[in-house]
């Protein structure tokens, strides 16, 4: 199984109870690459060209970008989620979970967690977090070099965002990929970074790459503000000792993306049962209940609470350990969907062109 | 000056071994701590660390065998075009790989350990036929033909007479081998896919999951082997070229 | 015959070193080349051996031809060179019964054979020191031994004492001749030296830019003004008859 | 035969090298692309983009600056030969390159050794008005990794050089000639020294300018070192720009074999 590996807990949570677990009941024996979703990709096309016979990988942890990616290279095994005995638990029906950045999943892949994105702030420094751009443009001013974004997908979530904000409405980006809606959104996008570029980290000449090390920044208080697509990561980061107490997790007025993350089988997994009987055991009550505690990973699950058992109900209903975390499913959380994967690929080129300069 | 300069050196080295025995490192305090303590149980080396250590050796072990023998065979038959051999160890490694991650894939052997070897084995080989040829001095070139006029065979001649005449520049050849596959990053991760993981690719590893405590500890276990073998050789280093990977 | 050689030619940098030589050597003689420095001796010596490669011509040894291969070592055949080759990581006993490794023989035939040519190089003070620590001569004394030890049908020697002082020399001359009769050894040997090339050879030649003559006996070498040998008798007698 | 065995031999040597340019050469231009097409627009996309040029010239800045710096440092280590030090003076060896940066990033970061250090020291702004932490632009952290690992090396090969070339008898000379002993090191010794290092500095600057592990770590989105640069492009963000990757293959290898072929004139 291919993953991403920048979150020690995550790693943990696979190392500690879902590998043992597989290899105990099922007598699996799942071994863990850790790679990023591009890193997939660029593997995955460069065994499509050379027609090997067999992908180096199994089961891949992937998001709507890299379903895109794949699905463009046909490279995702199809039919199968429905065949899994769990897959009668998991919400298909809510839009944040059946609909990955504007696409539906049609069995391509699996849903496996689902989270919103929540900005943090130190309340050591801040008591009122900036909720609007227009606050967040007069923090920068008034506390230079204490905001940033990373480079990965975590800040673009938050660009996505602000672009949507732009389009002044939630749905604002609804529907297939608009070229002319991105440009003329987008102008206004870059307009806007470039007002606050000169007070962020390093006066906005570089970002941090990663989102783990815009959390070491944080947590060494040289930012005062990080972010999450996590919504339970305040929490999940505090038990791990990165983050301090003072640290708080909020949405903005203008709202914040929600969406869910997947498991793909690449089409010629060497071992495609095994990889759906490693997805169902992943998508079990059991797991999703394990996976939800933040002091384990604190992520969202992806099933449906009411067509569980009585008795799962009322635990997934008292997941311990919150403290911080915004509670996602009051209504006053404003939520947005991922637009179409097309608008996150344009914004991650267009950033480089733009804003580093790059071409 | 010279004090600076090596004191530097001491802090560098002296941070990684403390971060490596540490468990906490809180902003702003300058030292690391709680050292040898993680919840009562410290444990220097997990799971992960002994498999990775494992399987770097076995892998650096086998190419520094590999690469030390063919090349010192091979660079017997050196020619003046021999300095083209520099070539391939001036390219970055990485760069080297991803144009030939393709064919690696073609003939099935990306993501495994024998794929990992072969990648090194392009990186070690030119190394070790350059190192080694100006060992075959018209010396050993004679030394080679009048063994076998005595009668010996060429086997025995290669493993009782050549063998041992130039054991010196073999067994540098070996441990400079050894450390171009040990220290090696852009094979392990272009080839190895992420499923070899040698202790550079855990190391790195580590950094992204901001795991700076067990990055650490695997940095270290890389420096132990190449202490050892930089204690044995310190003399001979003082007078030979070392090299490292990129 | 051991050795036969027919139009041989051997060319460096487009310069013939070796110019259409040709002769042969029957079993049990001892053939003299003498020929000043740069004459082709070694060059010839070392084609022989295959050390080098033929550029034209045939050379025929125990009537097979030259093993085409270069520095492929012929069987049956060993060169010594000026400076003795020894294999420093083996001890003096080691080079010496080296050839014997690859005998077939017993421990006992092994051992008394090995004894007996320390014995006959008179290197038993010796026996223990590192090859390394050796002088000249001794040295020279342990790679004739090893040499003859393998028994080569064929024993090629490149000015092999011109490099030690005389009484070395002398010294090493009679353990040589001593060899050769107790073992009846077939070989050439190439020196600038005309006593060396009298008192060791049977059969006799000259060579000169490249070209080789052969004089069918010993009379007829020494008669030749060119050679030197006549001269070189006459200096000794001179010097004795002064005394 | 012999010309077989040596070709055989030579192959593993020569034919990753040139079969790794020949396959760049056709990516670039968009052969076995499965969602793209052949053309030469990804080549015009490289050769117009100031990106490429900049690119490769910060690292050349890089490696010109790390490769100068250690030199210069292992000189001085050199002259101020202290006693029984020498091992100290190899210990970077020990460490991997993605170490030295895993432990530079630990030193240089915002929240780092020295910025901790500093923390503590008033009135350091004064002192500190270059940024030397990871990730600048200006690439000090990347710079001063490279010069910790180079050190030794410059310093090893200098010693050899030194006794081979006989500097203390030359500096004795000099000085026995009426000069100082400064004057000494600076006309004789370090000419000397630097006339016989020529090929060796060229070499540790062309590792410096591939080297991978290092810049990745510490380095700043922008501009990039040539091979994060390639890397990125073939790896990361979008599948589309797998060609200007391995076209800018073909533009950094041209690099190094046109530095190679300056080596070998040394060499000769």
């Amino acid at each position: 199984m291919a993953m991403w590996g920048g979150d020690p807990m995550i790693n943990q949570y696979m190392n500690d109870f879902i590998i043992p677990h597989l290899k105990d009941h099922f007598n699996i024996q799942l071994d863990i690459a850790y790679a990023q979703g591009n890193t997939i990709v660029s593997q995955i096309m460069a065994e499509k060209v050379a027609k090997s016979l067999y992908n180096s990988y199994d089961l891949v942890w992937i998001n709507g970008e890299t379903f895109y990616q794949l699905r463009q290279l046909d490279a995702l095994m199809g039919n199968w989620t429905s065949k899994l005995p769990n897959a009668r638990y998991v919400d298909f029906d809510n839009p944040y979970i059946g609909i990955d950045f504007n696409q539906p999943i049609e069995e391509y892949e699996c849903p496996w967690g689902s989270v919103q994105f929540t900005l943090i702030y130190n309340n050591k420094y801040i008591e009122n977090p900036p909720l609007t751009r227009a606050e967040l443009l007069q923090f920068v001013k008034k506390y230079p070099g204490k905001f940033t974004f990373d480079m990965g997908f975590t800040g673009l979530t938050l660009l996505k965002s602000w672009l949507i904000d732009f389009s002044g409405s939630p749905n604002g980006l609804k529907g297939p990929y608009n070229p002319d809606l991105y440009q003329k959104l987008s102008k206004q996008l870059w307009d806007f970074v470039f007002e606050i570029q000169p007070y962020l980290w390093k006066k906005g000449l570089t970002f941090p790459e990663s989102v783990s090390a815009m959390h070491q920044l944080f947590s060494s208080e040289e930012l005062w503000i990080t972010m999450s697509n996590n919504h339970t990561e305040v929490d999940n980061k505090f038990y791990q000792g990165v983050f301090s107490q003072s640290a708080r997790a909020y949405v903005p007025e203008y709202g914040s993306i929600r969406n869910a993350h997947y498991l793909g089988i690449p089409i010629k997994a060497s071992n495609p049962v095994g990889a759906m009987i490693v997805t169902n055991f992943l998508i079990s009550p059991k797991a999703q209940f394990q996976k939800a505690d933040p002091l384990v990973w604190g992520d969202g699950t992806v099933l449906k609470i009411s067509s569980l058992p009585d008795s799962l109900q009322s635990k997934f209903d008292n997941i311990p350990h919150f403290i911080s975390s915004p509670d996602i499913n009051d209504p006053t959380v404003k939520a947005l969907s991922e637009p179409a994967p097309e608008y996150m690929i344009k914004l991650a080129e267009d950033f480089r062109k733009v804003i580093l300069k790059q071409e | 000056m010279r004090w600076i300069i090596l004191f530097n050196f001491v802090i560098v080295i002296g941070l990684l071994i403390l971060l490596a025995i540490s468990s906490e490192w809180p902003y702003p305090n300058l030292m690391p701590g709680g050292y040898f303590s993680k919840n009562g149980s410290f444990q220097f080396f997990n799971l992960v660390l002994l498999k990775s250590i494992y399987q770097s050796l076995l892998l650096s072990l086998t190419l520094a065998l590999l690469t030390t023998s063919i090349g010192f065979v091979a660079s017997r038959y050196a020619s003046n075009h021999t300095r083209l051999a520099l070539l391939p160890f001036l390219i970055a490694p990485i760069i080297l790989m991803a144009t030939l991650r393709h064919f690696f894939i073609t003939i099935g052997v990306n993501n495994t350990w024998g794929g990992v070897l072969l990648g090194q084995f392009f990186l070690a080989y030119p190394f070790a036929f350059i190192f080694l040829h100006p060992f075959w001095t018209q010396k050993l070139q004679d030394a080679l033909i009048t063994s076998q006029e005595l009668g010996a065979t060429f086997m025995y001649t290669f493993t009782k007479i050549i063998g041992p005449l130039a054991r010196p520049a073999l067994t540098l050849c070996f441990f400079q081998t050894f450390l171009i596959s040990w220290f090696d990053y852009g094979t392990a991760i272009i080839i190895g896919a992420g499923q070899v993981k040698t202790l550079t690719v855990l190391v790195y590893q580590y950094v992204q999951e901001a795991n700076i405590y067990l990055a650490a500890r695997a940095s270290l276990i890389i420096g132990i082997p190449a202490f050892v073998l930089l204690l044995i050789n310190k003399h001979y280093i003082l007078g030979k070229i070392p090299f490292y990977g990129s | 015959m051991v050795l036969e050689i027919v139009d041989l030619i051997k060319i460096f940098d487009k310069t013939p070193v070796l110019n259409k030589i040709s002769f042969s050597l029957p079993k049990g003689e001892t053939l003299s080349i003498i020929g000043p420095s740069g004459s082709g001796k070694s060059t010839l010596l070392k084609v022989i051996s295959n050390r080098l490669p033929v550029t034209t011509g045939h050379i025929f040894f125990n009537r097979n031809k030259l093993n085409p291969i270069p520095q492929q070592p012929n069987k049956g055949m060993v060169y010594l060179s000026q400076e003795p080759l020894l294999f420093s990581h083996l001890s003096l006993v080691k080079n010496i019964s080296f050839g014997l490794n690859f005998k077939n023989l017993s421990p006992n035939q092994f051992l008394s054979k090995t004894q007996h040519m320390i014995e006959l190089l008179e290197l038993k003070e010796v026996m223990n020191v590192p090859v390394m620590h050796l002088s000249g001569g001794q040295k020279q004394r342990v790679a004739l031994g090893r040499a003859i030890l393998a028994e080569p049908t064929l024993l090629l020697l490149d000015e092999p004492f011109s490099a030690l002082d005389n009484f070395t020399r002398s010294t090493v001359q009679k353990v040589f001749q001593k060899l050769c009769a107790e073992f009846s050894i077939t070989s050439i040997i190439v020196t600038h030296d005309i006593k060396e090339a009298l008192l060791l050879g049977n059969r006799f030649a000259k060579l000169e830019k490249g070209a080789l003559k052969n004089y069918s006996t010993r009379k007829e070498f020494i008669n030749d003004p060119s050679t030197g040998a006549t001269e070189e008798i006459n200096y000794w007698k001179s010097v004795v008859n002064e005394k | 035969m012999n010309k077989y065995i040596r070709a055989l031999f030579f192959l593993p040597i020569i034919l990753p090298f040139v079969t790794g340019l020949a396959y760049s050469l056709f990516k670039s231009f968009g052969f076995w692309d499965p969602i793209g097409h052949t053309s030469y627009s990804h080549w015009s996309k490289i050769l117009f983009s100031p990106t490429t040029y900049r690119s490769i010239a910060y690292s050349v800045y890089i490696a010109t600056f790390s490769t100068s710096i250690s030199f210069a440092l292992a000189l001085t280590l050199l002259f101020h030969k202290p006693a029984r030090v020498n091992l100290l003076v190899l210990l970077p060896l020990i460490l991997s390159p993605v170490s030295v940066a895993f432990i530079f990033l630990q030193l240089l970061s915002g929240n780092g050794f020295f910025a901790r250090l500093l923390a503590k020291v008033p009135d350091t702004s004064i002192i500190f008005s270059v940024d030397l932490t990871a990730q600048s632009p200006h690439g000090f952290a990347i710079i001063l990794a490279l010069t910790f690992m180079t050190i030794p090396v410059f310093y090893a090969f200098l010693t050899k050089i030194a006794e081979e070339e006989q500097i203390n008898h030359q500096i004795q000379l000099s000085r026995e000639l009426g000069a100082s002993y400064w004057q000494s090191i600076w006309k004789i010794a370090i000419p000397t020294l630097i006339q016989k290092s020529k090929f060796f500095i060229l070499l540790y600057f062309v590792f410096a300018l591939s080297s991978y592990e290092i810049p990745l770590l510490l380095g700043s989105q922008n501009p990039k070192m040539i091979t994060v640069f390639i890397i990125d492009k073939i790896q990361k963000f979008d599948l589309t720009t797998i060609p200007e990757g391995f076209g800018l293959v073909i533009i950094y290898s041209f690099l190094i074999i046109l530095i190679s072929r300056w080596m070998f004139q040394i060499v000769k």
